[in-house]
């Protein structure tokens, strides 16, 4: 059940560059929660300005704190950087399916961030050390002063950058199919900006290794309203008159799909 | 108290605040979110003849104080409307419109005979021949008089329910259209739906709507739909329903005084599906401090300082 | 460094960015707070042929990222622009452009022989045909083609000077106005001219612009002004200048994708009127990171999904 | 001259019920100030969602502090509340002309002020006893918790409360009647609502007493452009064509004018 909650912030910091971390007290909504790779929908606090809330994943849940990762991008996010400690922020949640099958014992899981599609990815690694599950997890960047954690590969966290100033050079691609190579059963969780998913679900296709994508979509409601956060499936394109087979609606039936399950522009 | 029902044809509704087409899907979508038997009453997304995918993403896009989309009327086709959601409505406590569009006035007809063809909580149908983002969706219709006017003819000899032609704010002369509706036989008249828009990525110099133009809702177009509802209202004797922009009880009166017996709220709906409630206690409560005994007397109180 | 100079008709400016009719008055008034020289051209207040006192007051309302303006065309007239202001502009170091209104197709024409008779730095006309707040004030041609047409061939007549006509929004087909414009003889095609609005006050009931209708402005209406100006861009082959809701660089950028040749500030300049310059650095920083060699390449270069 | 100035807030008090001061490091446009009367426009701080400035009167000028005084009307008033010390605000101005005569030793004036029509008052009553000049000073309010002076007729002082629960019960107009009775050369000076200005516009008519009083209108831009600030001057109707005879701006004009040289929609 989704509900709409006024949640009080209870920190909020700039953990990298422009990569802020926000934590509020919201116990309706982590009542509801049900696992790594939900969301929440967020009320902007500038009035009807700007008129969408914003979509950000679920990174934690403990009690009755939720945490999201954001980064600054626009005018939105920007005034979020602002809130502080006892500033009411309302919350529509939590929204979406979750990651499946990481609590299955006959795979690796492959955990792949990028971005601000760190948030879900981090929420599934602490879920899964919570579950005493071992995983691999690799983070790609920019460059190095946006990670907020420390390359790590004895411990299964492979940092990238992009200009090779922390971690491993390049995109996650390489150190992605160095990882796999070891394992005997992996299953790939990925979320990040679409060039990557794109490189992880072609990837995946051709190697035959299970994955599933969290994807992202321009939404206006969140809850089946407005249909306006479709992407496109790769199977159901022929259909003359059809509805929601040719289009997924990311809030209702996502944010996790198979990789094979989706196609991107 | 004051009186708060309106009467719209032969119908008196509970309270002048209803859901706008496209906005609260089929009306049974988040139960647990808003409690749907506030409203005076509900208007269904668009149904078409045959189920629609509706147009490749990106559908929408945030503008300032506004939002553009392009659905491009993605629903389930009259034949499943009918047969799994219309049952759906026997107890929801709260009457529903159907909101309807099609390409040819053949369409429209077959819409309207399915469902008269079986029993339903359907009160009536609002005619979309407004949807700026489907090239054959109605809009033809709705910037021409003579087709406004044959269209709401043909529906009107189908059905005795309420019939209500949604107007188009992208036109010349939105009294001529309203008036063709009349004539044609209308219950009443809505306005507005969308405005036409666009809008662009500078970084990747993409157009962010599929469709490239997509139709503009919300707090920014407020002003455009007043002024429609103002007009229209002077226009005709039917009543108007007014839509456009419609957050806040504040938002209701000034459609109310500019001629509406009734509103929609749209895009509000999306930040909460339960806006039109707290509109109502608004509404409420500005009645209280006016004075004014009833919703009807308020319709089209507004002073000019022109005639 | 880009090459940021635009060509309309014969002319070729300094750069792309203008300040809008209505929105910078005659150009003279605040020399300490903007250094006029350092935009592309600047439009005047529309002149009609008699002075004007323009309507009662309350002429201006504050609406969502909008406002709504009711002015009615207050201006000195044309004889004394033509005494008084025109020879001030001898050393402004900025194109001037007059914008002219009239209620028939003689007062426009004397308006214009009247210009043509003096020696002045004014470079060209825009001609509103698309007041929305004034009986005749111009409004009856821009929504007429064949009025426009024969208007546009008119002007065109008596002055070789830029004749750009200025398009209202405010009609079903803005495309048949603008071509109509351009078989006319007009050099250029400016949109978008203001949207008609309302706004009406809760309390008091009344309307909160005195001709009941004003003309909507600012971000509110970017999106249309953006759809306007693709529109008409794609329809004649003379250059158009985009207006409506340009607050930032961004804003900038997207009307010229969308194929604007030239930009006008409106009213973005009650906040500041050196906007103009503010957008004119974002837009340089923009050709500079986006590697875009000259505005020109730029224009109307938006990439849309459908054809 | 006028500047557009990023002034700095040094302070921002709430000083009665729902009546807030707000001093600004301001030195541009204090340099350029020439007196009570003129006000500042002022940007909202919520990005375009409120496109127009918002005029507010002077309520004093201490070397590089401008002082205004602002009551919660709406939105951006209210966000004006939030501010705090060291936040930036963007100020224009300073605009209009200024209250004159009153340091003419010929008369005896008379301020009367209500609502927020009160920060000019107080900057001229504080001008003339800078200046050494005796006043007497009326101001008018709904209700007691609005005032926030002490009612001090001994020292020229008259508070007045349309409830009665401060000063004397009623309009400004009894008590200004009773004060102007002892003077033998009244001269007044007024701003508040339209209703106490028409009241005093129409009695110092009535009675010869020459009156200046501060208008307030709807502005769009305070710098001659938009021509959206006038108010109907009664001498000027006739005219066929004309130009600024008939309606007068108030930010070139204004906002002070003789009280025959106004008439009230
Ligand atoms: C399911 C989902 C989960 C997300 N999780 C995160 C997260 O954990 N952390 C994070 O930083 N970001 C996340 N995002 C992206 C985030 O919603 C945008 O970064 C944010 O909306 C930007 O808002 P802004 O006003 O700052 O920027 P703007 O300047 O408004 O927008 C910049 C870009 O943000 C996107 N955006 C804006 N509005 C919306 C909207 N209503 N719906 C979807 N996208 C929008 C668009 O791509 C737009 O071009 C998620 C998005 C989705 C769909
Ligand atoms: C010359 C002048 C001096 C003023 N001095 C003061 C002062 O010292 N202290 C004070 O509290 N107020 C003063 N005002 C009034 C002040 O400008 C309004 O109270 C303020 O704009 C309200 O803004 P808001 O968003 O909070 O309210 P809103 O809800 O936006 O507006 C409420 C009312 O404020 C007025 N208003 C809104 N915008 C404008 C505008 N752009 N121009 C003029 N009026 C507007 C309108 O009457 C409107 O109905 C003055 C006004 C003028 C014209
Ligand atoms: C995403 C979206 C989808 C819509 N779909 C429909 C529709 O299917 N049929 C219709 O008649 N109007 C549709 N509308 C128009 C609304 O009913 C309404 O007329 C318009 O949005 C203006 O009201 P608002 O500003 O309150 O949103 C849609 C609007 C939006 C924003
Ligand atoms: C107060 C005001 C007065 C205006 N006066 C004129 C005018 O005299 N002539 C004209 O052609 N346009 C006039 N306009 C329209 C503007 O030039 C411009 O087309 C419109 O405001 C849209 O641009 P914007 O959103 O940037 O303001 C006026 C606009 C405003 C707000
Ligand atoms: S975001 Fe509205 S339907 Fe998914
Ligand atoms: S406020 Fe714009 S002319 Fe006075």
């Amino acid at each position: 059940m989704k509900v709409i909650e006024n949640t009080v912030v209870k920190s909020n910091t700039e953990i990298a560059s422009g990569i802020w971390e926000l934590v509020a007290d919201s116990p309706k909504i982590c009542s509801e929660y049900r696992g790594p790779g939900q969301f929440v929908s967020i009320l902007p606090i500038d009035g009807w300005q700007h008129p969408l809330r914003r979509p950000m994943s679920i990174a934690a849940v403990k009690k009755s704190s939720l945490t999201i990762i954001y980064k600054i991008f626009g005018d939105v996010t920007s005034e979020f950087s602002k809130l502080q400690k006892g500033d009411n922020l309302n919350m529509l949640g939590p929204i979406g399916n979750t990651f499946s099958g990481w609590d299955d014992s006959g795979y690796d899981p492959v955990l792949v961030g990028g971005g601000v599609g760190l948030a879900p990815i981090l929420n599934l690694k602490n879920t899964c050390a919570d579950n005493g599950i071992a995983v691999a997890v690799i983070i790609g960047a920019r460059r190095g002063a946006e990670h907020f954690m420390d390359h790590d590969p004895d411990n299964g966290l492979w940092l990238t950058t992009d200009d090779g100033s922390l971690g491993a050079a390049g995109t996650v691609m390489p150190t992605l199919e160095d990882v796999i190579a070891s394992l005997p059963n992996p299953r790939l969780f990925a979320c990040g900006p679409e060039p990557m998913l794109e490189a992880v679900r072609d990837f995946s296709i051709a190697k035959g290794i299970p994955a599933e994508l969290s994807v992202e979509s321009y939404m206006a409601c969140g809850i089946e309203l407005c249909q306006g956060c479709v992407i496109a499936k790769p199977n159901g394109q022929d259909k003359k008159n059809s509805y929601h087979e040719r289009y997924s609606l990311v809030c209702a039936d996502g944010p996790i799909y198979e990789a094979k399950d989706i196609s991107f522009g | 108290m004051a009186d708060i029902t309106v009467t719209i044809g032969k119908h008196t509704f509970q309270n002048p605040v209803f859901a706008a087409s496209g906005t609260f899907g089929y009306g049974l979508e988040n139960p647990d979110l808003v409690d749907i038997s506030a409203f005076g009453a509900i208007v269904t997304k668009s149904i078409t003849r045959q189920p629609r995918e509706g147009n490749p993403p990106p559908r929408i896009v945030e503008t300032p104080s506004g939002m553009i989309n392009s659905i491009g009327l993605s629903n389930i086709g009259v034949d499943k409307y009918v047969s799994d959601m219309a049952p759906k409505y026997a107890d929801i406590g709260c009457p529903v419109i159907m909101n309807i569009a099609g390409s040819s006035e053949d369409e429209y007809c077959e819409i309207v005979e399915i469902t008269e063809s079986v029993n339903s909580n359907i009160i009536g149908y609002e005619v979309n021949i407004s949807c700026p983002n489907v090239k054959h969706g109605g809009i033809e219709f709705g910037v021409n008089a003579e087709l406004t006017e044959s269209l709401t003819s043909k529906i009107r000899k189908r059905t005795g329910k309420l019939v209500i032609m949604k107007l188009s704010p992208n036109v010349t002369d939105i009294r001529s259209i309203a008036k063709a509706a009349e004539a044609g036989g209308a219950d009443a008249l809505s306005a507005i739906n969308t405005v036409y828009g666009m809008s662009i990525n500078p970084h990747t110099k993409k157009s962010e709507i599929y469709t490239t133009y997509g139709g503009l809702s919300g707090p920014a177009i407020k002003p455009v739909g007043l002024a429609c509802v103002h007009k229209v209202s002077l226009a005709v004797d039917v009543p108007v329903i007014g839509i456009g922009g419609i957050t806040s009880g504040k938002d209701a009166v000034e459609y109310i005084l500019a001629g509406a017996s009734a509103i929609q709220v749209g895009t509000a709906n999306y930040r909460d599906p339960a806006t039109g409630i707290s509109i109502l206690d608004d509404l409420k409560r500005y009645l209280a401090e006016q004075n004014i005994a009833t919703v009807a007397e308020m319709i089209g109180m507004v002073e000019t300082y022109e005639s």
